[in-house]
């Protein structure tokens, strides 16, 4: 059975539709990325699935049970938990309050901080800097230190898929390879299912795993990130024909 | 000197609740409540009987001050849930035209509902009546509710950022305030926060009510009208959705308020006003995101 | 093909507002204010066949409104910023008008304050309204050039700080102004013709404005704010435009008011009325003209047939009477409810046109 | 669209229904365009019960001219345009009289509504002297008495029966009622200031202002305390200074104006003292006149409540002027009734003297009985009248 799976979703933003008739499906411990050009639609896909914007038509099936218009914070509990473009911390919250929030649906207030505790130590482990800064303000925090709080923060809810928007994104590349580092490391630790959105593919070919490949809303290539990678064809499905 | 300060500081006080009951809703909502002075108003109303006579038939105005105090605080966190339930919830989505039109006709038909039940007439209200004693210090005598006022502000305050800063609602709560939509990714319940959020900002409107009604013994339907003007400006020149900014701004406005009717000349006090919309202007001129922008707060599209 | 973000249409739009262009984009767009101006009418001639003087009184009143929403309509609904102040410019109109049709004798006891040129004008009511007009429009020009650099809710503000300082100054400047007293002796013009005139005037220039290369790239800015300052527009500088002319209509609306009950206050002209027409507009329609008047004509009409019931109306051998204060609190329930269910106002974006022609 | 339009016209069609004109001159009708309901019905209401209870006197007594007084009402809603309309509104019911709202602002537009059609119009109890001639036109009376007498009677009787020296002025600045009060005042003090007396400061608020604390502390950074306090205010704000002044320990003498009489909101400020107000007549059963007295039974029988302040009475004087005018005049003709009304002087009522002359139709002098607040219980303990009547330079001002 697939942990996650769409069915012809559209996605309309007044006149304009961002995604049309998009299918695909995730199995669990799977790594998957998203590419294409700019405008693709593979954000507003994400944030479809993760239930903050609504969709057209389509059905969303996650762990079994349909969560199209879901509200997010229910799709939360089922196991997605998402790092949107842009990271997105809470600026005015301390590190280690951004890591606490998602622990919150989990527990009830009593028992909140002591299972919280033993949470935060896990995700400490994993990024030691973030333990180093606890009650520093997230938002001091540098880009690459903010993207391993946002996946710390996102593991923070115990998921059992993670979606990532872009998280090399104003990133230097040795600071995105750490990153790509520690998510395969954790998806080994936690058998975790990856779902990342990236603009360019080669990131995709190195890292391995299934690719799709979107364009105008539609996907257009679906296979083995390393064998697409390689052919022509990614070339001109990601840059399409020439207009006019 | 020290008479001017107190003076200032209870002032800036009222502001200062006032424009955290804004803020508060603000923050999660994006909604600019028009309805909070009249929720201010009517619980004020609701220790009175309702009647139209001239004379004020006082109900549970009759309370001892520990059963009065949250009777109020009740009062105020109920009907603003309640506005919640019946109205905003349907408004979530809306622009913050509709959503400030809304409030203000939700305002407009509290305000006619108590006017209806009391008349026009404003009734008169003995509220505390110990409070209206004159006590000594440093020096300077001042009536005993400017201290209360003052004291209880400040305990409201420090009780309010305990609340914020130790509890997980209060965290999920300005988690939700700086970024809504992220926070319910991370499973912060919507309709909770903002429920609390209407929650805290009624209860404030209670404070509010009992400290204004003890001050002027009056129960008048305009009553919540010019404390909201001031708490909203306040709660904009703090820098929308930062709740300290609203407080320092509250603070400033009434001690900008005060300050000029001390310093103006007398020919020039009936324009006090003028004066202290004209320093917004100029404050929002050279900080039109407040005076402590909320940091990382998202514009949303 | 499928449709992809690239380009925002403004380009196109403000490349279209060329001279021929914009002809079309005039008689495409006219029937608009046609269609309104022909609805207005309608009511006038429908209440002077009734030959009653408070219905009478009723409809002039509706026609002020008219006007005051469609002045909103210029600033707000082009620019998307929601303005509290300019009720403000209402209060400077019918003021000006005061000043200027006041019988000498009554002005120089009641404003001894006012410069003796002004104290020896008598103006029919017309040229003073016209001159009212354009001081409203010459007042908001000053603090327009201060206010425009700001935008969303801080812009919101500060034009209410505006209205809260002009009626600050009205209410206290005895010598010019009456302070809060009314002034008095104010030509009373109890014919309708004068306000459908108004009104109708009003609609006009809201839509030539509307289809001007600066309205069109207003509202352009409106919906796509950053494609707008890229392609060159000037925000500020276009709100600028839309302010002052919304002011001058607000000033003429203003001086009609007071024509039409002969005393003016400073509390009039505040946030009663702001709250009044704002509510009328946005439940119209933020962004169209026709949301406005409509509006007006709809909640008016709501607003009378409240009263009628409060009232009372004989039903068969008894009379059912709402009980008093009832009324306001159905309107402002029926404004949740309208809101409710069109949140972007009765009309939405939309322009009421002839049938068959693209809405739009 | 055109469906749209259809709906309004309907309705605006069935409305004009609404307003039937009818004239009848076998009637006498008096037009109340007043408030049934918003602010200002508070103020209206209770005037208007004292109103008809002359009208009904007048008309179990056999009526006027031999006809009965008919009552046509229209209600304004407390707002300016509504006014207008509702003064539009008695005129088409046939009034011979249009009796408008308390106040000048919110009576005037149905007050110039009557003006315009000819017809006679009296304010229920505006202070202004806008509400008569100088703001309306020459059909134009009020029943109360001008605010600035109040004020000039209050200066002048504290200085002159409590030995009061020096006088501090504190003015709301919210309405023209308690400017005029002020006023009032200011032309008395010159007259005692050189009989000893003396301004020690003055000072302004509003009336909804939070707080007056920092007008509060000039007044008690004076070297002494004054020994009387003008206080020119009116509901609401009136119980919030005067609370806030008693709990800062201020315990000057409080004049104020009419508009605080009333016991109704005396529970506010416990064991209130040293505060007068000047009344037309006592609502506390304790007015020297026993006609004053079985009118507040009779008010209370109509209503079932006392009278809550003394600005219930001007309503009851109004009628009776009007009609012993009419009665003179033997006709219901404006211009008639007005001569009648000018000629009166020294008219005796129920509630003092009225004067009316071709250049004033308001009160400038008149008896004032003086209430005495003492540990939280009115009571009249005087009553004066100013030496000379507030001259119209001072009216004007």
């Amino acid at each position: 059975m697939s942990l996650l799976a769409l069915s012809d979703i559209t996605i309309r933003y007044s006149r304009l539709t961002a995604v049309r008739d998009v299918s695909f499906s995730m199995a669990e411990g799977e790594i998957l990325f998203i590419t294409g050009p700019n405008g693709a639609g593979k954000s507003s896909l994400l944030r479809a699935i993760a239930g903050v914007t609504p969709v057209a038509g389509g059905r969303i099936d996650l762990a079994g049970q349909e969560i199209t218009s879901q509200a997010p914070e229910n799709i939360a509990r089922l196991g997605f938990s998402m790092v949107p473009e842009g990271r997105e911390v809470f600026g005015s919250l301390t590190i280690e309050e951004n890591l606490l929030i998602g622990t919150g649906m989990h527990a009830n207030n009593r028992g909140w901080r002591t299972r919280a505790a033993s949470e935060l130590e896990a995700v400490y482990a994993t990024f030691p800097m973030l333990k180093e800064r606890r009650n520093g303000q997230a938002g001091l925090l540098s880009g690459g230190q903010q993207q391993m709080l946002v996946i710390g923060r996102a593991l923070m809810t115990n998921p059992k898929l993670i979606a990532i928007d872009e998280p090399s994104l104003g990133l230097a590349p040795n600071i995105t390879d750490q990153v790509y580092e520690r998510l395969i490391v954790l998806r080994a630790q936690r058998g975790l299912t990856l779902l990342i959105v990236e603009q360019s593919s080669a990131r995709a070919m190195m890292v391995g795993g299934r690719m799709i490949l979107m364009r105008g809303g539609q996907i257009v290539l679906d296979g083995d990130a390393r064998t697409l990678g390689n052919g022509e064809a990614i070339q001109a499905a990601y840059f399409g024909y020439e207009d006019h | 000197m020290l008479q001017i300060l107190f003076d200032a500081l209870s002032l800036g006080s009222l502001y200062a609740l006032g424009a955290l009951g804004i803020a508060l809703i603000f923050g999660v909502m994006r909604l600019v409540n028009f309805a909070h002075g009249d929720v201010i108003a009517f619980c004020v109303f609701a220790l009175l009987w309702p009647s139209t006579d001239a004379m004020a038939i006082v109900f549970a105005g009759q309370l001892p001050w520990y059963l009065l105090v949250p009777f109020v605080l009740l009062c105020g966190a109920g009907l603003s849930v309640l506005c919640e339930i019946v109205v905003f919830r349907r408004f979530r989505k809306a622009n913050p035209a509709t959503m400030m039109i809304t409030s203000f006709a939700l305002g407009f038909v509290i305000r006619y509902f108590l006017l209806m039940l009391y008349s026009s007439r404003p009734k008169s209200i003995s509220l505390l009546p110990t409070l209206s004693q004159p006590v000594e210090i440093f020096g300077a005598r001042l009536p005993l509710l400017q201290l209360i006022t003052i004291i209880a502000t400040m305990a409201i305050l420090i009780g309010l950022t305990l609340f914020l800063r130790q509890t997980r609602f209060g965290l999920e709560m300005r988690a939700a305030a700086e970024n809504f939509s992220m926070a319910r990714m991370l499973g912060v319940r919507a309709n909770r926060v903002i429920m609390g959020a209407f929650a805290l900002s009624g209860a404030l409107a209670g404070a509010i009510a009992l400290i204004f009604g003890s001050q002027t013994g009056t129960a008048d339907i305009q009553m919540g009208a010019s404390i909201m003007l001031m708490a909203f400006i306040a709660t904009v020149i703090g820098g929308l959705g930062s709740l300290g900014g609203a407080v320092l701004a509250g603070f400033l406005l009434g001690a900008a308020s005060v300050v000029m009717q001390v310093m103006l000349p007398v020919d020039a006090r009936p324009f006090r006003d003028a004066f202290v919309y004209g320093a917004v202007i100029l404050v929002l001129l050279f900080r039109p995101q407040g005076l402590i922008a909320a940091r990382g707060t998202k514009e949303r599209v | 093909m499928s449709a992809v973000v690239s380009e925002t249409p403004l380009a196109g739009v403000v490349k279209a507002a060329k001279k021929p262009a914009r002809f079309s984009l005039a008689r495409r767009t006219i029937i608009t204010p046609i269609l309104l101006s022909l609805l207005l009418i309608a009511i006038t001639l429908i209440t002077v066949m009734t030959g009653s003087r408070p219905f009478n009184q009723t409809v002039i009143d509706v026609l002020v409104r008219v006007i005051f929403v469609v002045g909103l309509y210029i600033f707000i609904g082009n620019s998307g910023v929601l303005s509290f102040g300019h009720v403000g410019f209402a209060c400077l109109g019918a003021y000006a008008t005061a000043w200027l049709t006041i019988n000498p004798i009554m002005k120089s006891s009641a404003l001894p304050g006012l410069p003796e040129w002004l104290l020896q004008t008598r103006l029919p009511y017309w040229e003073a309204a016209v001159l009212a007009a354009l001081f409203a429009g010459v007042a908001a020009l000053i603090f327009g050039r201060v206010l425009m650099r700001l935008s969303g809710i801080a812009a919101s503000i500060a034009t209410f700080a505006v209205l809260a300082m002009i009626n600050t100054i009205y209410s206290n400047w005895d010598s010019v102004t009456g302070g809060t007293s009314s002034v008095v002796g104010i030509p009373i013009i109890r014919t309708i013709w004068p306000y459908l005139i108004g009104a109708v005037v009003a609609i006009f220039i809201a839509w030539a404005h509307a289809i001007s290369r600066s309205g069109l790239a207003l509202r352009a800015a409106r919906d796509e704010p950053i494609a707008a300052s890229a392609s060159g527009v000037d925000i500020p500088k276009e709100r600028l435009v839309a302010f002052v002319v919304s002011g001058a209509v607000m000033g003429l609306g203003g001086a009609l008011m007071a024509h039409s009950i002969g005393v003016v206050t400073p509390d009039t002209f505040y946030l009663s009325l702001t709250f009044t027409t704002l509510s009328m507009l946005v439940v119209g329609g933020m962004g169209s003209l026709s949301g406005g008047v409509i509006g007006v004509v709809l909640l008016s009409a709501l607003i009378q047939a409240l009263r009628w019931l409060e009232a009372g109306v004989p039903i068969g051998e008894s009379t059912f009477a709402m009980p008093k204060g009832l009324q306001e609190i159905a309107l402002g329930i029926i404004m949740i409810v309208i809101l409710a269910l069109r949140p972007s106002g009765l009309m939405g974006n939309r322009e009421v046109t002839l049938p068959r022609r693209n809405r739009g | 669209m055109a469906y749209k339009m259809r709906i309004a016209m309907t309705a605006l069609a069935v409305l004009s229904v609404a307003y039937p004109a009818l004239a009848d001159d076998d009637k006498i009708v008096v037009g109340f365009a007043t408030a049934e309901s918003g602010f200002m019905e508070a103020y209206d209401k209770p005037a208007q019960e004292a109103a008809m209870i002359r009208i009904q006197e007048i008309n179990a007594a056999g009526g006027l001219l031999g006809k009965q007084i008919e009552v046509v009402k229209a209600d304004t809603k407390s707002d300016r345009a509504e006014g207008a309309k509702a003064g539009l509104s008695v005129l088409d019911g046939g009034a011979d009289l249009v009796v408008v709202s308390c106040d000048y602002d919110f009576g005037s537009p149905a007050a110039l509504a009557a003006e315009d059609a000819g017809q006679v119009s009296f304010f229920l109890c505006a202070e202004s002297i806008k509400a008569g001639i100088q703001g309306v036109g020459p059909h134009s009376f009020s029943a109360s008495v001008l605010a600035p007498v109040q004020g000039a009677t209050m200066a002048e009787w504290a200085f002159k029966e409590k030995g009061a020296k020096d006088f501090y002025r504190l003015l709301d600045t919210w309405t023209v009622y308690n400017k005029g009060i002020c006023d009032g005042f200011d032309w008395m003090m010159p007259k005692l200031e050189a009989q000893g007396a003396k301004l020690v400061g003055e000072d302004t608020f509003k009336n909804e202002d939070a707080s007056i604390a920092a007008q509060i502390t000039r007044i008690k950074s004076l070297p002494k305390e004054p020994d009387a306090i003008m206080l020119c205010t009116m509901m609401p704000g009136a119980v919030s200074a005067i609370k806030q002044l008693r709990a800062a320990g201020i315990n000057s003498m409080i004049l104020n104006g009419s508009g605080v009489d009333g016991s109704y909101w005396l529970s506010a400020v416990p064991d209130l003292s040293n505060f007068f107000v000047p009344v037309q007549g006592s609502i506390y059963g304790d007015d020297p006149s026993v006609d004053v007295n079985k009118f507040n039974a009779t008010y209370k029988e109509k209503t079932g409540a006392d009278p809550s302040s003394q600005y219930v009475y001007p309503g009851y004087v109004m009628i009776d002027v009007w009609a012993k005018a009419v009665e003179r005049a033997g006709t219901t003709k404006a211009d008639a009734v007005v001569a009648e009304l000018e000629k009166m002087k020294d008219e005796p009522t129920l509630f003092g003297t009225r004067t009316f002359t071709p250049e004033l139709h308001h009160q400038n002098k008149a008896r004032y009985l003086i209430v005495e607040t003492k540990a939280g219980k009115p009571g009249v303990v005087g009553n004066w009248t100013i030496s000379e009547p507030v001259p119209m330079e001072a009216l004007l001002k």
